[in-house]
């Protein structure tokens, strides 16, 4: 009953959380690029705005996938803060990455169409990665269960280092930050325009933005089980993983997708292995 | 403006011919109308930073040949030309038939102070 | 009652197929096709409402049974022999005649002639492969009936072949029931026997130069099976000295020579589920009509392949051959769903799809725990009913807009808008939870977590899938139009089999705990007792119910919103240059003239093209089937 | 108080987009300018995003052609309301210079409704980060007269 | 195989400018590309109809806001040709000196749209970052950020006293500075180097058959730059063209940095050899003939054909601005490249459209 109701206040914590942290990253990006920056609650006012703005639609079935997405991502914090099952909860996640696709291909728009195909070569690099994330979790713990692996009682980097790497690539591409972000990007100015948010405006954009914030507590939840014992450790591990991602950011232009498959994914695949290894022999 | 030769329009492929042979880069075409039949094509050469000049003075309604089969980058100004003057080059790599810089609904050949029908192609 | 169940299972078919034969009415055709699916549907139903249990049946019409299905068994070889000869080709003659020489030596020197007890035994994996057979395989012989219809007129046929085409198609129902029941290895492998010759009728059906090579190509593979299988036998009774199934698998230890057995019966099953590197088998049979692609890759055949591994899973469960086949599937269903990743035609990525699939069920026999195997058996049913739908939608939209490759079908929803929304339904059940394959899926990553490379290459495979389904279903609701398009027009017996195989995937994975608790569990207990992971445990059905609920609720909303959306009509973006009418995507292009958008999905060829991997990969396959037959010996 | 919320965020998350319509790119890098450290307009939540689709203000800088009207139009279209639309530079507002010039259409309003008029050739960063808020002004004043 | 047809541009957020081209793709592979332009033709050359001689240095100044400056030196240059005066050495200095400022905005702001193409936003904030102490000297000194106004037919209007000058000289002093700070972050890149090296490769021999200009010309390794045809104050000052010879986007970036640092150069020698003397000389006649001149522009040469007869109104005024050079080898360059190197290797040529077109 404390894990439902826990999964609950989750759903409702997790967009507030999201949105702010999304505020101090476009803060912190800005102080980094010797700029001010927008005020911290910023993201908030954007996606209020978009609820207000006229709703304007393709098709029904772009709508629809929409909502799913979101309804994906909820679905998936809730069940991660309810401690279920790391691996269902990710395939959970995948209904609403894979509905984000369906909807960028819903409409006949090039950039859109292209921003999909992009984006399932994302889903390509970034899941079995993380499949191999949940293994290692499960191997060190002995449960896929996000409860046990959470009172598990030495902090998990320790036994995993070279997993959490992988799960910062992951974070990376889920985050749509340099280099990874080919789909569609924070930044305006990209060669696929917005990609699989190109054909979304007003308040279907809003939905998919409130997804995103979703996903972002998830993926960030995920790091915070590798140091689940202190909360002093989880805070700094939290804090240093994202400051990591913005200064990457920072620090890199945006590679090509043919990149991501031939070197990250590669590279992933062979660090997960390394860990994996060491941790059947030990 | 030194180092100008006039040619006909059926010199005008072997001569750009043997400019490129020499090793000569082609620098554009400018083109100014002379009088109501004619305008000057003039073909600007740089090799080592001096330039030379071919003179072609043309028909408005003859065809010139194009030469953007011996220099590709004819092929821009080629067609700025038949845009703006209305006149017409044949055997272009690629014909943009005057939709290059202008809308069907702007008048034809705005830089001809005399007007005169465009010679359609065939 | 179960025997008189069973009979109806298996011989009805034959009656039937014999039916169709003879009778070269169309009407009576359709009824008796109807009969027989309606009769098969029927019986299996309640075969499952009476659990398991083991027959013996003694005489078929006075005759005793035993010796006939042996004669049966060698007058299908000397049928086969025949048709080596007639078409004067050499591997057929070999490869029956490696099979006819040392069947013959077998059945004379073995020393008890008498009848195994019992000699049919309907467990759950049996059961489970008898309602997959009897129901998703009637549903398509169902669909076949519209289908040939259209395929014989599209082809302009003088008189119709459809007699030959149906006697086949419930033919191989009636032996595929057979070959899951039986419980004397040589009465299943008269059966197995019998699909190989079925399938080289229907691939062959349409005649020509391509479909006929084809043919003959899958029966030189399937026979190469054959032989593989006549030999585990021998290899089998010698280390066991029983043609009993039941008793091999749950004989415990048997030595070396029964694991060389087990070898060569995986050996004879992976031909026939056409795994690496005999897939080309499967990608020919493309050329047959549809609901034959249908039918081999859904219910039949291939998973006959899949079947006979799994149901010896339990004798060589954790030992080293074991793994190698855990390994060799995990690889063929990575790499087979990279191979689909690169095929732009239909059939082709079904038929890749399916390949991969079939591995992950070998590899689920390799891991062999508990939860593995459950994880095999879900597969099987989610498989079969998600892939038969897929295959039915491929055929019906092909009859329709007259191709099969998926760039052909971007847009569907406009011209076949139901057909359309089945499809994506179909891929979703494929690719997302809370559907059975997911499921199943999910268990299986969580059995292999103990397998590294296995682990990798499921995780890695189902990644691969992410993109072939995703994109697939993506276009095909890639619409334009902003009204709702008109209602498609399609025979009603090409409807329903696509509607109620749509509808069936949906709600067989909401009764997945109970798939489970009747069919599944009862598998797991003697040698293979144990815990099958988070789905088996009691909270499975509290998981599933409420995370299939809050999904539907979700689900609902979002086509009540969507629906209601009061949103002005939107052009497509692009850049500023679009002109026409929103319908027609197009932009004003150099010259100023219009340019349709077009949008291609990604093949890579440089990574997943067939022509460049299919050796290479054919190659690592070999290698590890040698490895394989290694790990047998140690 | 969530219409309020929306209300008042809509005056702080204005996104632009901006259309180079025949301009000389004086006005152009003056507006991309603005978006750089020392001006820096995403201190007021301005984003530019590249997209129709996702902007609130339309920046259109330089003159309006025959060929280019039926990009600014269809741009302008793609927006959902509510939006706005600022003109910048000489050219965007009367055609400048090359007024007289036969490809040239005239100003902005020659095709659209412009909400705010930003001279100058080219306008400073500063002047355009003025019109865009002007532009928000103007957009709220729309609201209240639609209700 | 599947097709993509995308149009890029006329609106494209990573092209400030109007340009389209109809990209083929395949597996995101450019197959085909052509492009369609006309979006920002105005025909100024033909407003010489309308404004005299001395009017038309402000209608060539806005040929192209990035460069405007240049623009001017090169008409004013033509004319006084023509008109058989030299401008006085003065203001041959200041427009060397002003010239060279354009130059060094323009590449730095190039760095920077270069940077952003590659969505590295931050290295585009920090080119901007530094270029805005340029547009400082350019408002200090002629009053307007952008379009400076400098030049008039014989000489220039405006004049830098001492204090500018040193001023000016530690402002040099910074910029210098912070652009040696930005070759590891940003040149010495290792994503940068992903992409860009071998990207748009073109030889020293297809480039200057394709007739390519300016930076594009010299990443090649073809050692050609009209300042080495001394006009202005080059006769005097020391010069030496910036070559790379990869021939890739990657060159040409190299290209332009070092030209940024080399043009700090010029000015600085510039302004210590700025001699005394008048701004401009009178003209007194109406000009007549024909006459070529040609300067390097940031983006390469610009070449002006100008012919008068005598009147106050020249006849034809034609303008081939080195953009304009640089399409044929752009296009020559498309085929094979990714989509996602559009961009860099459409922005590698430093496009400018509004010249291209005029």
């Amino acid at each position: 009953m404390t894990s439902i109701l826990l999964g609950i206040l989750a759903l409702i914590l997790a967009p507030l959380a999201g949105g702010l942290i999304a505020g101090l990253d476009r803060r912190v990006t800005a102080r980094v690029q010797s700029r001010f920056g927008p005020p911290i609650l910023q993201p908030f006012y954007d996606v209020a705005k978009l609820f207000g703005k006229e709703p304007r639609m393709g098709n029904v079935w772009q709508i629809f996938c929409a909502y799913i997405y979101l309804l994906g991502a909820a679905v998936s914090v809730f069940l991660f803060f309810a401690g279920a099952d790391l691996l269902l909860l990710f395939f959970v996640q995948a209904i609403g990455a894979v509905f984000l696709v369906f909807g960028a291909l819903a409409r006949p728009s090039p950039y859109s169409q292209i921003g999909a195909q992009r984006e399932l070569m994302q889903i390509l690099t970034y899941e079995p990665l993380l499949i191999l994330v949940f293994v290692g979790l499960a191997k060190a713990t002995g449960s896929f269960k996000v409860a046990a692996i959470w009172s598990h009682p030495e902090p998990l980097l320790l036994q995993l280092p070279l997993l959490y790497l992988v799960l910062t690539t992951a974070l990376t591409i889920k985050l749509r930050k340099s280099p990874f972000d080919f789909s569609t990007s924070h930044h305006g100015h990209q060669e696929i325009v917005k990609g699989v948010l190109t054909e979304y405006s007003g308040p279907y954009l809003g939905l998919i933005e409130l997804a995103h914030w979703y996903e972002v507590v998830l993926v960030l939840g995920i790091c915070a089980l590798f140091w689940s014992t202190s909360l002093v450790g989880l805070l700094v591990l939290l804090a240093v993983t994202y400051a990591a991602e913005i200064f990457v950011d920072n620090t890199m232009a945006r590679l090509t997708w043919r990149w991501m498959l031939g070197s990250a994914l590669l590279a992933g695949l062979a660090l997960s292995f390394l860990n994996l290894v060491w941790l059947y022999l030990a | 403006m030194q180092n100008v030769t006039p040619v006909t329009i059926a010199e005008l492929k072997t001569a750009c011919q043997a400019a490129k042979a020499e090793g000569c880069r082609l620098v554009t075409l400018s083109c100014a109308e002379l009088d109501a039949e004619t305008v000057d094509i003039i073909y600007h050469f740089d090799k080592d930073l001096s330039l030379k000049h071919y003179r072609l003075t043309a028909k408005k309604c003859e065809p010139v040949p194009s030469i953007s089969d011996i220099y590709f980058a004819a092929l821009l100004v080629e067609n700025e030309i038949q845009d703006l003057f209305g006149l017409s080059f044949s055997g272009l790599v690629v014909d943009y038939k005057q939709t290059l810089y202008l809308e069907a609904e702007v008048r034809k050949t705005p830089f001809c102070k005399y007007s005169v029908a465009i010679a359609n192609k065939a | 009652m179960e025997n008189t169940l069973l009979f109806v299972l298996i011989f009805l078919p034959f009656a039937a197929a014999g039916l169709c034969w003879l009778v070269p009415s169309g009407a009576v055709r359709r009824g008796v096709v109807l009969v027989t699916a309606a009769l098969l549907a029927a019986a299996s139903l309640g075969l499952f409402g009476r659990g398991a249990f083991a027959a013996t049946p003694e005489s078929l019409l006075g005759l005793p049974l035993n010796g006939l299905i042996t004669l049966a068994d060698f007058a299908l070889l000397l049928v086969i022999l025949g048709i080596g000869l007639k078409r004067k080709n050499r591997w057929i003659t070999i490869l029956t005649l490696l099979q006819l020489v040392p069947l013959a030596i077998f059945e004379l020197t073995l020393p008890e002639h008498g009848p195994i007890a019992p000699a049919l035994v309907i467990d759950g994996l049996s059961l489970i492969m008898i309602l997959v057979i009897s129901i998703v395989g009637s549903l398509i012989c169902v669909f076949a009936l519209p289908y040939m219809e259209a395929h014989e007129q599209h082809l302009h046929l003088r008189s119709s072949r459809q007699g030959r085409f149906f006697f086949f198609l419930v033919l191989f129902l009636g032996a595929m029931n057979g070959l899951v029941a039986a419980n004397n290895i040589l009465w299943a492998y008269f059966f197995w026997e019998l699909t190989t010759l079925c399938s080289f009728a229907l691939i062959g059906h349409d005649g020509g130069e391509e479909a006929t090579a084809n043919a003959v190509r899958a029966l030189v593979m399937n026979l190469f099976g054959g032989v593989a299988l006549v030999c585990g036998i021998i290899f089998l009774y010698g280390a066991a000295k029983t043609l009993s199934i039941q008793d091999v698998v749950q004989a415990g230890s048997l030595g070396t020579m029964a694991f060389v057995a087990f070898a060569l019966i995986a050996l004879a099953g992976f031909t026939k589920a056409a795994q690496l590197p005999f897939q080309s088998w499967l990608l020919g049979a493309m050329v047959a009509p549809t609901p034959v692609s249908a039918l081999l890759h859904s219910s039949t055949m291939v998973k006959a392949g899949v079947y006979i591994v799994l149901r010896f899973a339990p004798a060589f469960a954790g030992s080293a051959f074991a793994d190698c086949l855990a390994v060799a599937g995990g690889f063929t269903f990575c790499v087979a769903t990279g191979l689909a990743l690169g095929q732009s035609n239909g059939k082709r990525i079904l038929a890749y799809s399916t390949i991969g699939n079939l591995g992950l069920i070998m590899a689920c026999a390799g891991i062999g725990t508990p939860a593995a195997l459950a994880a095999g058996m879900l597969f099987i049913v989610f498989h079969a009913v998600s892939k038969g739908l897929l295959f039915l939608c491929v055929g019906a939209i092909e009859q329709t807009i007259g191709s099969r490759d998926i760039e052909d079908m971007r847009g569907l929803y406009d011209r076949m808008p139901r057909t359309a929304v089945i499809t994506v339904i179909g891929i979703v059940t494929m690719l997302l939870p809370p559907f059975g394959v997911l499921m199943a899926k999910w268990m299986a990553i969580e059995a292999a977590a103990d397998n590294l490379p296995v682990v990798v290459l499921i995780a890695m495979g189902s990644a691969l899938g992410v993109v072939v389904w995703g994109r697939w279903a993506g276009i095909l609701m890639s619409s334009s139009r902003t009204k709702k398009a008109w209602p498609e027009a399609q025979p009603a017996l090409l409807r329903w089999p696509l509607a109620v195989l749509a509808g069936g995937a949906v709600v067989l994975s909401f009764l997945l705990p109970a798939v489970y608790a009747s069919l599944v569990a009862p598998m797991l207990k003697g040698p293979i007792a144990g815990s099958a992971g988070s789905l088996a445990s009691g909270l499975a059905a509290y998981l599933i119910y409420p995370l299939f609920l809050v999904l539907a609720a979700g689900f609902l909303y979002a086509v009540i919103a969507a629906r209601q959306a009061r949103a002005a009509v939107d052009t497509v973006y692009l850049a500023g240059a679009q002109a026409g009418p929103p319908e027609s995507p197009a932009f004003t292009g150099p010259m100023d003239q219009p340019v349709v958008v077009s949008a291609g999905n990604y093949y890579l060829p440089s990574i997943f093209g067939e022509e460049r991997l299919t050796f290479p990969l054919n190659v690592i396959a070999v290698a590890l089937i040698i490895i394989m037959a290694g790990g047998a010996l140690i | 108080m969530l219409k309020d919320f929306i209300r008042s965020s809509r005056a702080k998350s204005p996104w632009i987009i901006h259309f180079d319509c025949g301009s000389c790119n004086g006005c152009d890098i003056e507006t991309l300018a603005c978006l750089t450290p020392l001006y820096d307009v995403e201190r007021f939540g301005i984003v530019n995003v590249g997209n129709p689709k996702h902007a609130d203000v339309l920046l259109v800088t330089g003159t309006v052609n025959h060929r280019n009207k039926h990009v600014l139009k269809n741009l302008y279209d793609q927006m959902p309301s509510p939006k706005a639309v600022v003109a910048i530079g000489a050219c965007g507002l009367t055609g400048g210079v090359f007024r007289e010039a036969y490809n040239v259409l005239g100003g902005v309003d020659k095709v659209l409704p412009v909400d705010v008029y930003v001279p100058g050739c080219p306008p400073k960063p500063e002047a355009i980060i003025d019109g865009v808020v002007l532009a928000l002004k103007k957009f709220a004043e729309k609201q209240q007269a639609a209700g | 195989m599947a097709r993509t047809i995308i149009p890029f541009g006329p609106q494209h957020p990573v092209l400030p400018e109007p340009l389209h081209l109809k990209l083929v793709l395949e597996d995101e592979i450019v197959q085909e590309a052509l492009p369609a332009v006309g979006y920002v033709h105005r025909g100024l050359e033909k407003l010489t109809e309308i404004r005299d001689f001395n009017q038309m240095v402000q209608i060539v100044e806005r040929v192209c806001g990035i460069c405007s400056m240049i623009h001017a030196q090169c008409y004013c240059q033509g004319l006084e040709e023509m008109l058989g005066i030299t401008a006085p050495p003065r203001a041959r200095y200041l427009r060397t000196i002003w010239s060279e400022l354009h130059r060094m905005h323009s590449h730095l702001l190039w760095l920077g749209l270069f940077a952003d193409g590659m969505g590295f936003e931050s290295q585009f904030m920090q080119c901007w970052k530094i270029r805005e102490r340029i547009m400082d000297v350019n408002e200090a000194t002629t009053g307007n950020r952008v379009i400076v106004s400098v030049n008039v037919v014989g000489g220039v209007r405006r004049d830098l006293n001492d204090g500018q000058l040193r001023w000016i000289g530690s402002i040099l002093d910074q910029v210098e500075a912070e652009l040696k700070a930005l070759k590891k972050p940003l040149i010495d890149d290792y994503t940068v180097k992903k992409r860009t090296v071998g990207k748009g490769v073109l030889t020293a021999e297809q480039v200057y058959e394709l007739g390519a200009a300016g930076p594009t010309l010299r990443a090649s390794g073809v050692a050609q730059d009209m300042r080495m045809t001394r006009y202005a104050a080059f006769d005097e000052l020391v010069f030496t063209p910036v070559v790379e010879t990869e021939g890739d986007c990657h060159a040409r970036l190299k290209v332009r940095y070092r030209e940024l640092l080399a043009s700090i150069d010029i000015v600085r020698a510039a302004m210590r050899a700025l001699p005394e003397g008048e701004l401009a000389v009178a003209v007194k006649d109406k000009p007549a003939g024909e006459i070529v001149t040609r300067v390097e522009q940031p983006r390469g040469e610009l070449l002006y054909y100008l012919k008068a007869s005598g009147k106050k109104n020249l006849d034809r005024v034609r303008i081939r601005t080195p953009t304009f050079a640089n399409i044929p080898p752009l296009l020559a360059m498309l085929p094979g490249v990714e989509l996602a190197d559009v961009p860099v290797v459409v922005l590698s040529i430093d496009p400018c459209i509004s010249c291209t077109e005029r």
